[in-house]
């Protein structure tokens, strides 16, 4: 059984996604960890080594998506766990911007996916499926 | 201090925001001295005065426009208000950002200064502490209409004394619903003592005799909230503000997507918290109503988008709401730009406009669901009265901590968290998981009822799954997430 | 042939048939054979036939969508259509050119080979006349949905020949309300005995087990017109037409403005027909209605289009219409573009979901409005049989000539013309001013006092001035056409 | 007072405007010689011509009001009548298009005046004040 860490970083409390997403991908048989609301990138990070997980699904619904997840990724090497694959999803930016571009920033910040507001959990099962191997 | 629901007398308040106006530099300036405040509040002309404006709505049987929205840099915060004043917006809003929510105003400074350098905004809001007194005070001064602060702050004591003081004669928010569906991990205990401080300010202003408005921020997580469980949230901040010497209360519902359910719940909102004042003895109270335009996912179609927020506006109009929140047809994606919050306004307008003159016809079945939520919400605010043993604020927290009251959705864990609603077969929000919510059997049984009706005609048992499927269905282009096998 | 209420036998519908080929080249195609033409028919599948779509949708509860829409190229107008189809139309239109709705088929063909050549239309519909048998052939095979002809046009005998043996199963207007509000010196006589013609071919299908649907034209002028007039117009055509032999009839209104009237109006409209229907022995009917979204000017603002669209599709959800036709964004300045088309397709569809479990509850208001606009239909039907000597035919063409029907605002000089309408305190459409329009005593007291009532709390005298503010109103943003010196 | 002939062009059957016009202009002082819908160029120039006009004012509110328009000033010289002032308004072409184009083929036309869609009668009132020398 795969695990995955999944959380809402920074002063974001949208918490439905979050609990659908746990709904959903314990249902397709994850183990989900999930640090919930107003999670810190060390929150992250942490629960992604205690359980040896691999993925870090990181959701940002409220539009600081961009400060909050600026060197994550280094974050994640200084921690050992370099190759863990880190996601992303939600409403990523402050408002309607041109999503190439947008998906262009986080990439660079080191995420392995980056998904467009309106992607719900279910239509990305497959990719997670493909990644981890399944 | 022990946690009452008791006006704090003024010496409280006053050493207490000695230590409030510390908390950021922008509250020592010397516009934050009350005499000052006081003198420049007294020269706002009626038309900017919030509680005026809503009082003359109510009495004219208007329903006023309100859109979201803020960004952070001055300049252009300043231009997409005039911009939303000039599509038809009779209110104006700031919409604060989500660190300055947290206290976190160091990393709003940030966000506020990259903003400024890349000339896109980083925030999702108007940093108004980090903008300080003046700054606010020049959004008010370039406008011609009155100016709320709207949030989701559990601890909102100097960014309210900072907008009061700079002549923004609104706020929203209470210690239940900014802090139940805005945060994680604040005690209820405490987000409800800062909002009795900010309930005083405003009673200090109006002992002095300037006008203020409160508004409760009714639709909480704004997700399949059923009605009498945000409705009594309403009621128990109308009573903690009151108490605190507020006048002018605007309670609030967010949509719930059956018209009859919504009518229904303005109106019962509207009674009892009238009913509840005056039973705790507080008098010359002004209470007006807020309507809410769908909160929950909206569809990223944008034409479906603009049909969702006219359908929201009529059942707005025919609720009679003193003031209709709009949304923007980018919803679902992000802060709208001005032009597509402005399309939100227009539309809402018309729509308020055409229905002006129109009541949905007094019929046994409103009648029955006014009722209804007359009668939960009676069985809820009881409850919360005997387990605080008289005191509503202790009541309060008690009966959060007990799941007696519970939010659906929230993220905070002082929330039991427990109760499930779904939709019935009307679309009407019922609840599907009771956890300890403080309802009687009657209540219980006819929630079931109604929700069995509507699993037995989708032939499927009731579980969370048909929450799960409400949840997605709006922003599908369905009222109710019925399985797709049972639609030809 | 003097014209009576009477199904042509199908000698006499054989021998004007002969006639009728003959007006245009296109008449002649051999597809235009009745056997050729019935063997298509029967090969079209269930899903593409308009009666058996509309009939499976009543079974159902649902409201269907249908754009107009109609271009003069044919590629394009293919094209077109496919869109709306995509952006969840479930009926697709083609609506027809002014020229070959009068019959101007010459002027029609210059106008589509310019349109052709300048790659602009120049025409404002289809020239399905010009297209022949092949060309509307065309479109059905290129689409998935039924298709129906949408015009205006007192002589339709060819042009409905024509779309039927294309395979196109419904069919738009009648003797009245495609005469009367689309001409100006066609007599009644000629009209009526011209779709008692259109009428009979429908007929000569069913005969032979082919379903086709036949829509009289509901909203008339589309301007202030009482619920009543209209009503009663479409129940005299529906009787006309089941005389033929038509079986699958919708019956039409075009939304008033004010919800429980068009509610109401959509309610007796059907138990009215069916009732009628009934009386007169017609048996095995299948009746369904249609609801058209405001018919008035269109405001040009295309947020504010887009929220009275939204507002016309509630109210035709909640009247359970069978049948909803759309208007676009783009309504008052110009024919729409397609994408502005397939907005206003979203946006009717979206709502229409969401209001799909929805009723509008039975209040003691919505019933005395229902028993109002009976009332009234049964005052002028009467009429129109008493003048008749019995002959609903001879009755409609005395009627219109003695003003004892009468059409609001209508062009043709048939119409007397002497009817004007006037918004109550409410928005519901009154009649101000009689002429000779049929009604009794009782009910011109009622009409009175309603507008009596609204011009008093306006501060004015009943007068001409109403009717000509409320032709505004809509398009300005307002229901009910009231002076701005009255407003705040 | 003035003389204004009033109609709707073509095969046009708009009528309520044209009544609206009608009620409009009287009102404010005019001699209003209405010859309604479905009048060809014919109709207006000898209604015009019979009255001794002093404007003809065309509707056109259906689309084809760039065919039905078309060498009706020439009509107006052929007639004696090549002074009158000559105006249109309505929704006088098909669909929306760039008004600024649309008014400069009316304009070549003959017309003196172009009113875009959305033009109510009183809007227009102060043109023919002026125009009229009033
Ligand atoms: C409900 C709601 C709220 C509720 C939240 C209640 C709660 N505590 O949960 C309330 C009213 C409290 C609220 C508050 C605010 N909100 Co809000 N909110 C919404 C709304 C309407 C719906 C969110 C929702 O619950 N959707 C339903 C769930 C099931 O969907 P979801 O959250 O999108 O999650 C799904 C997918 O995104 C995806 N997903 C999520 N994460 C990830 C990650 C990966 C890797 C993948 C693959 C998928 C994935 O899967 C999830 C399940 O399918 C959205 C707009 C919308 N979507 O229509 C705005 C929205 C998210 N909110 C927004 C904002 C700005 C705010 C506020 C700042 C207030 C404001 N300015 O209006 C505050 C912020 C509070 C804070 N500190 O976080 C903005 C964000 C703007 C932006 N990014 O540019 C939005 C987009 C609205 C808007 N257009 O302005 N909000
Ligand atoms: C009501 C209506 C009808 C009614 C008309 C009943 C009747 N006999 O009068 C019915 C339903 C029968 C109808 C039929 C059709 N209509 Co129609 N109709 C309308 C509608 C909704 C309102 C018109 C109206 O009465 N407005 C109220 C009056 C007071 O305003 P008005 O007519 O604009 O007139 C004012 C101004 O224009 C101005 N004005 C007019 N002329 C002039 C001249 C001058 C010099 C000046 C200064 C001002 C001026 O002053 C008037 C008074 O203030 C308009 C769209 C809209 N405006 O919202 C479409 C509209 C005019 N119709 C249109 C069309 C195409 C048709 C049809 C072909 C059917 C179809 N395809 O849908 C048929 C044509 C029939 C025919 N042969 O003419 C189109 C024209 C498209 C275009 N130009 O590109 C419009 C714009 C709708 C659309 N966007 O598709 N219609």
């Amino acid at each position: 059984m795969k695990t995955i860490v999944i959380g809402v970083i920074g002063a974001d409390v949208h918490a439905v996604g979050n609990k659908i997403i746990e709904y959903t991908l314990s249902k397709s048989g994850y183990n989900v960890i999930n640090i919930g609301v107003l999670s810190s990138q060390e929150d992250f990070i942490n629960a992604a080594i205690e359980t040896n997980a691999d993925m870090i699904m990181v959701s940002s619904l409220y539009g600081h998506g961009e400060i909050d997840c600026r060197g994550m990724r280094d974050k994640c090497i200084e921690s050992g766990i370099e190759n863990i694959l880190l996601y992303v999803g939600g409403n990523i930016v402050v408002g309607k911007q041109d999503f190439t571009e947008v998906k262009q920033r986080f990439i660079e910040m080191g995420f392995n996916r980056v998904y467009p507001p309106g992607t719900s959990i279910d239509e990305a099962l497959t990719d997670f499926k493909t990644d981890l191997g399944e | 201090m022990k946690l009452v629901n008791k006006k704090l007398t003024e010496q409280e308040f006053l050493e207490q925001r000695q230590e409030v106006l510390k908390t950021w530099p922008t509250g020592s300036d010397e516009e934050l001295n009350l005499d000052i405040a006081l003198a420049y509040l007294k020269l706002i002309p009626e038309e900017k005065n919030f509680a005026i404006v809503l009082n003359k709505a109510k009495a004219n049987n208007d329903t006023l426009i309100q859109p979201r929205g803020g960004v952070p840099v001055l300049s252009e915060h300043i231009k997409l208000l005039n911009y939303l004043s000039a599509s038809g917006a009779d209110c104006l809003p700031s919409t604060i950002d989500s660190y300055t929510r947290h206290n976190r105003y160091q990393e709003a400074q940030k966000g506020l200064e990259e903003s400024e350098a890349k000339n896109r905004a980083l925030l999702n809001g108007f940093p108004a502490v980090n903008h300080g007194v003046k700054g606010c005070k020049k959004v008010l001064e370039a406008v011609d209409k009155p100016v709320e602060a709207r949030h989701g702050t559990p601890d909102a004591r100097l960014l309210s004394e900072i907008i009061h003081a700079a002549g923004w004669t609104s706020n929203e928010g209470g210690g239940i619903s900014y802090n139940i569906p805005y945060a994680k991990s604040i005690p209820l205990e405490v987000s409800i003592k800062n909002w009795q401080y900010v309930d005083r300010l405003v009673g200090y202003y109006e002992e002095r005799g300037i006008k203020i408005n409160r508004e409760p921020f009714g639709p909480l997580t704004g997700t399949l909230v059923p009605p009498s469980i945000s409705n009594t949230v309403m009621i128990i901040e109308a009573l903690l503000a009151a108490e605190q010497g507020v006048k002018n209360i605007t309670v609030g519902y967010g949509m719930g997507g059956n018209m009859v359910q919504d009518v229904a719940a303005v109106h019962s909102l509207y009674d009892q918290t009238v009913e509840y004042l005056d039973r705790f003895g507080y008098r010359d109270m002004e209470i007006s109503t807020v309507f809410h335009q769908w909160m929950g996912g909206f569809p990223s179609d944008e034409a479906e988008a603009m049909a969702l927020i006219s359908y929201s506006s009529s059942v707005a109009a025919l609720s009679k709401a003193t003031k209709l929140i709009t949304k923007s047809p980018h919803e679902s994606v992000g802060i709208p730009t001005m032009e597509a919050n402005g399309l939100g306004v227009k539309a809402s307008k018309f729509i308020v406009n055409m229905l002006k003159d129109q009541t949905i016809s007094e019929s046994e079945d409103l009648r029955n669901e006014i009722e209804q939520i007359k009668k939960e919400v009676n069985c809820l605010i009881d409850t919360v009265l005997k387990v605080g043993e008289g005191d509503l604020a202790v009541g309060t927290v008690r009966a959060f901590e007990q799941g007696l009251l519970d939010i659906p959705f929230a993220p905070s864990k002082y929330n039991s968290g427990k109760v499930f609603p779904a939709r019935d077969n009307q679309g009407r929000i019922r609840i599907l998981e009771f956890g300890s919510l403080a309802m009687n059997d009657e209540i219980k049984k006819f929630h079931y009822d109604k929700i069995k009706q509507r699993a037995d005609s989708e032939n499927r048992e009731i579980s969370f799954q048909l929450t799960v499927d409400d949840i997605y269905s709006v922003s599908k282009g369905k009222l109710i997430g019925r399985p797709l096998r049972n639609l030809k």
